[in-house]
């Protein structure tokens, strides 16, 4: 279970301090998929980054219990898997290099199995061809691909998927999303993904959540009937869409003025 | 022509004559610094007729080109004496680097007029400029020239140039009037038509001198003494032989040019001693005048006297 | 082997542009520190009488020496100066008063503390180039994107894994390039510490024919050293092709 | 405010720490080559009846033209050798052979043709910094990614107009950075350059007291040099901060 | 009128040369909006740059055709305008300088009008409060808003946008794309939109175009009857949607190999 505890974040620069979250606390269960959905600016990536403790954080704790045991959430002590935005794949390094890395870094084995594992999740993805070009020689939906490939290589106990599946296409996009169900299925890792698409969210998130424009606060919380279920025809599932989607509009004080 | 005959045919006869007295203990190692001019001639001898082995010493000439490294080599105790002047020994008595004369050595200052200036002689060189070094014995040599011959050296223009080849090359295309150089570059410079105005050693100027460190002669003051014994062999030597038999030896050690093989000639060189007090005094007056050491500094303090067994 | 011959060919093309330049220099300016490029290789089995492969190898010796110091010690340097305020705060004043002297004027130290031999050779070029590896480590590392780290601190990865997978990396493209500058200098130091204590080396070889005013030795050392000097940066250029093949356009 | 106040907290605290090593090692070397700092700084007053403005005035002049005068041919030609085929197929091997010729040997004919005043020094300085603008230009503008150039093509943007909205900007960096490193240098040659036919500067002050083997003198020199150089590189990376905003971490 | 005839488009690396594109063809009348879709990897932003003149074309032509004047398309004398998957904006400006580069660059006067354009424009996207700031200091969503922002103000005959709104929550993507709709309305530039989404591409394509894997190829070709409808709830609009997704699908053959 991660908990997030009244954390705030700002950025900094030369003549300006930006307080993008103020006082957010959260909960994530183990093996929870939780959804984030919220407008453009708010605050998801960086909440993404301040988990995988890439961002620090001004204020606050994030901790990570498992079995009782409550510990700083630690990049060290804990196996988090991370797809960032821009996918951060590192350009010096081959694909397949940057699937190994993580691994190494951990100092996991790459037995058959490490090398099975690879090679299916690479072939789901459809990106075996491109295991030994460098990321500048791939196509947008490619390092994409790539990036997701490399988080679930990894098998992390917290997943943190910023955004992974915007920029493929239909088809292939339900492919990943299928991949992702079926690692879920195996081995539950504790999964926050940020998403624009509702209809995403309603597929992959056991519980979603809306974020608002006003420094982080958490607008809107659901627990997810749909999950899993591909094209619900049901008439409820239209209705929390519709909600899902009204909370995403710009709070009505902010249109007033 | 010379160039193909071998030019140690002679020192190797010296060396087998020598040979009989050989020596039984291990040759002291001496090193000394120096700068190519036509002074090093008898200690490159020394090494070349076997005078070294005859002496029981191991003579090192550490070639430096620039005078700044050679001290700093000096200071480092890397060496243990050097081929210098009046005015560095006094210098290096003001940095408290005890640095004693020992002896002198030969070698001449000429002060040459550019070929293109019209200069004929020295009385014309008032408002000209002259290529030099500060502080050093051309320094010190040339207003000892200036003097001798009753000028007022305040019209001549000094320009600093460290290096004497880029002072050669500045009277060689007309950008200096006048420069004051040791062999070979005097010699290069006359062949090149510059005009020959004044010397060092027409006014019995020799300012040039070796010296060693104190602390060397107390360590190897034996082995120095001997030095100097090889070093008036190797004058008494040069003075005797056609200097054709040598000027190979010549040619590398000092750097003439190559042409130069079969026109060299050199002035018989003097045996070493230590210089007369009245030139030492005139070059501590000169030099503490200049600020380059006190005007307590006195003969004894810059002498040492390895002749005295 | 086409590359190769390609290579050749532009080390022709330039090597002769490069005396074309030289010859009509020399015949314009008429002085004699330019001599005619023609007399100079007349003159060219000098070299070979003068142990020319003793010179280049004592100086490779020397250079080789002064860079790969200078790039173990400036390089952790730079880095732990660009990654630690405290090493900042320390190093940085320490290091802007210190490039800007002349090391060449602490010679005198150099000698009493390692000799007039190699010693000292080596420890004046590498306080030259160290300051050049430092200054251009610390900017480059303090250049780099900060995203790019994202991924391998996510996984928990140690200070010394981030170095070596992020840091060193991103910053070699800039590192060769120092590298490169600082072998041009290092090739130009030769010609001050070979001035004084030995006999070899490209640098004394030439500072030994100037002061015997013997231009076309001079010469001959300088095409020397030049065409050293130009191999030596191609093969850095090969390095840097074979270790950057990620960034190749 | 502050951030001046900083800064001279900055300067203090270091050039008390090189003090203090300065300090400890001449107590532990106990040669004279490495003089006491205090004997040092009791005679500091020497400077200033020195003319010590005068010397540093000449010094900058020097240093500022000959750092300009690189730049300005020397950015020009890295870019033209990045971005055209035919300029780097003539220059570069022009460069990689003439980069390694030690400038220094080049002084006599620098005296001949520009004489011993400011032309043969600026010419030295020049020769041996553009190389390295040259160098690290045409290497930062071969690194950058070729994905910044797509909008302004794509409006149809002259070269120069690429040049100065894109090429520029993304070597900036880089460019500062080689500039500090090419400040190093400048301020090292001084000690060459003034080392002939002049009676001002910063490096004549310094070889003037070593050949006088004054020591102390030397050191107050050292230390005028250094605390310019200093200021300098302060000044540099005041430029750098303004320039840069948009990359500022 | 842009007339592509016979495009190959290569990728060479040191050791490798990959062709994407192998003569291609394809006629884009003036004023039309022509939405491309295809599988990741397939080619579409090459064919966006090739059309940019930032990729350079291996063996064809590209032509603009106006008032039966035939020329090769080019940057210098058209009028192009392009969003790339990446961005685009220089990071060493800000947003602002990022708008007004473009108009510098084609000489064009920076009147009261164009300033209110401008206004208009970033009003209409949400980021007045983000001109003055760098694009590292923005979000995913902002860059891009930024990035469609700079490609309008600039009011191109060619517009090329590849995948502009990927990054963009429902809300401000139907903001976006009702803006582009009243831009085109308002001086009909030649469009090409490169877009993952079936239901945008029915939404502002007049006509849409799917590629194939196979070297750019073309599998499909359709006017759009639905240009500019939000939600029709029509039967043959899920029908053509269907379609589309279909053809988007790999071709058999590779699934069966
Ligand atoms: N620099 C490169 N070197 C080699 N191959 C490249 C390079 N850039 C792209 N490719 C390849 O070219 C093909 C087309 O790339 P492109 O970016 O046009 O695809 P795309 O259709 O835009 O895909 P996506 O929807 O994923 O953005 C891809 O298979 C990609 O791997
Ligand atoms: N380096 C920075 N400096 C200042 N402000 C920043 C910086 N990075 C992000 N911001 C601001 O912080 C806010 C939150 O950014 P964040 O990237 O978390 O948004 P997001 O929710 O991920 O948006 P999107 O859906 O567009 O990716 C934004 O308003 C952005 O402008
Ligand atoms: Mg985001
Ligand atoms: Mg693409």
């Amino acid at each position: 279970m991660v908990l997030v505890e009244n954390v705030s974040i700002t950025y900094k620069s030369i003549n300006e301090k930006t307080q993008v979250i103020n006082n957010l606390s959260l909960k994530i269960e183990k093996g929870e998929t939780l959804v984030i959905l919220g407008p453009s600016g708010c605050g998801k990536s960086t909440l993404i980054n301040a988990l995988a403790k890439t961002k620090t954080i001004e204020s606050g704790r994030i901790d990570y219990i498992q079995d009782g045991d409550r510990k700083a959430l630690s990049s060290k002590v804990h196996k988090i898997g991370i797809i960032p935005q821009n996918c951060g794949l590192l350009p010096w390094k081959t694909v397949m290099e940057n699937y190994l890395l993580p691994l190494k870094i951990r100092h996991e084995e790459i037995n058959n199995e490490t090398n099975k594992r690879i090679e299916e999740i690479c072939k789901s993805l459809d990106i075996i061809p491109l295991l030994h070009r460098y990321p500048r020689e791939l196509s947008g939906g490619q390092v994409q691909r790539a990036a997701i490939a490399r988080a679930f290589i990894l098998e992390p106990d917290l997943l943190l998927m910023d955004e992974p599946f915007s920029s493929l296409d239909e088809i292939t996009r339900e492919e990943a999303q299928s991949l992702f169900l079926k690692i879920w299925e195996n081995y539950k890792p504790t999964t926050i993904l940020v998403t624009h698409s509702i209809d995403e969210a309603l597929y992959l998130g056991s519980r979603i959540l809306v974020m608002g424009t006003n420094m982080g606060n958490i607008k809107y919380q659901i627990k997810n009937p749909y999950f899993g279920k591909l094209f619900p025809d049901e008439v409820e599932y239209l209705s929390i869409k519709r909600t899902l989607r009204d909370k995403l509009k710009p709070d009505v004080k902010n249109k007033v003025i | 022509t010379t160039k193909n005959q071998t030019p140690n045919e002679t020192p190797n006869e010296v060396q087998n004559e020598t040979s009989s007295d050989i020596p039984t203990q291990e040759a002291t190692e001496i090193t000394i610094g120096m700068m190519s001019s036509s002074d090093v001639i008898p200690y490159v001898l020394i090494n070349e007729i076997g005078l070294a082995e005859k002496y029981n010493i191991k003579l090192n000439l550490e070639v430096f080109t620039s005078a700044k490294d050679r001290d700093a080599a000096f200071q480092a105790e890397e060496i243990d004496g050097v081929l210098t002047d009046y005015i560095g020994v006094c210098m290096y008595q003001n940095a408290n680097f005890d640095v004693k004369i020992t002896g002198i050595t030969d070698g001449d200052y000429l002060l040459l007029a550019g070929k293109n200036t019209g200069i004929t002689d020295i009385s014309q060189i008032k408002g000209k400029s002259i290529a030099i070094s500060e502080n050093t014995l051309i320094d010190y040599t040339f207003d000892d020239i200036l003097k001798n011959n009753n000028i007022d050296n305040v019209d001549v223009t000094r320009e600093v140039v460290p290096r004497i080849p880029d002072r050669l090359e500045l009277l060689r295309n007309d950008k200096i009037d006048l420069g004051l150089m040791p062999e070979p570059f005097a010699t290069l410079a006359l062949n090149d038509g510059a005009v020959l105005l004044g010397s060092a050693n027409e006014f019995d100027l020799y300012p040039a001198v070796s010296a060693f460190s104190q602390t060397v002669l107390d360590e190897k003051g034996e082995a120095i003494h001997n030095l100097y014994k090889a070093y008036n062999e190797a004058v008494d030597y040069m003075n005797k032989t056609n200097i054709r038999d040598y000027e190979e030896i010549v040619v590398k050690a000092v750097g003439y040019p190559e042409e130069m093989i079969g026109k060299i000639e050199i002035k018989p060189f003097r045996t070493s001693e230590l210089p007369p007090k009245s030139e030492i005094e005139e070059a501590i007056a000169w030099a503490s005048n200049k600020g380059l050491c006190s005007s307590d500094l006195k003969y004894e303090q810059m002498i040492y006297d390895v002749y005295s067994e | 082997m086409r590359k190769l011959i390609k290579q050749w060919e532009i080390f022709i093309q330039g090597f002769l542009l490069i005396n074309a330049i030289w010859l009509i220099s020399s015949i314009i300016l008429n002085i004699n520190v330019v001599p005619n490029p023609i007399d100079v290789y007349k003159n060219l089995n000098n070299l070979f009488t003068n142990d020319v492969f003793l010179h280049v190898f004592y100086s490779l010796k020397r250079i080789a020496i002064g860079l790969i110091l200078s790039l173990l010690i400036g390089v952790p340097i730079g880095i732990g100066m660009a990654y630690s305020k405290v090493a900042n705060r320390i190093l940085f004043p320490l290091i802007y008063f210190s490039y800007p002297i002349p090391k060449t004027a602490l010679l005198p130290i150099a000698m009493v503390l390692f000799g007039m031999r190699d010693g000292s050779k080596i420890l004046i070029m590498f306080l030259i180039i160290v300051f050049q590896v430092i200054i251009s480590v610390r900017d480059s590392v303090n250049n780099i994107d900060s995203t790019v780290y994202q991924v391998i601190k996510s996984v928990g990865a140690n200070k010394l894994q981030i170095l070596w997978n992020v840091t060193l990396p991103a910053i070699l493209p800039q590192l060769l390039t120092s590298i490169r500058v600082s072998l041009g200098t290092a090739v130009a130091i030769l010609f001050f510490v070979e001035g004084y204590g030995t006999k070899f080396g490209m640098g004394y070889y030439i500072i030994d024919a100037w002061s015997r005013i013997n231009y076309i030795d001079m010469y001959i050392g300088i095409i020397l050293i030049s065409i050293v000097g130009f191999l030596l940066f191609n093969l850095i250029d090969f390095i840097s092709e074979k270790m950057c093949r990620w960034s190749n356009k």
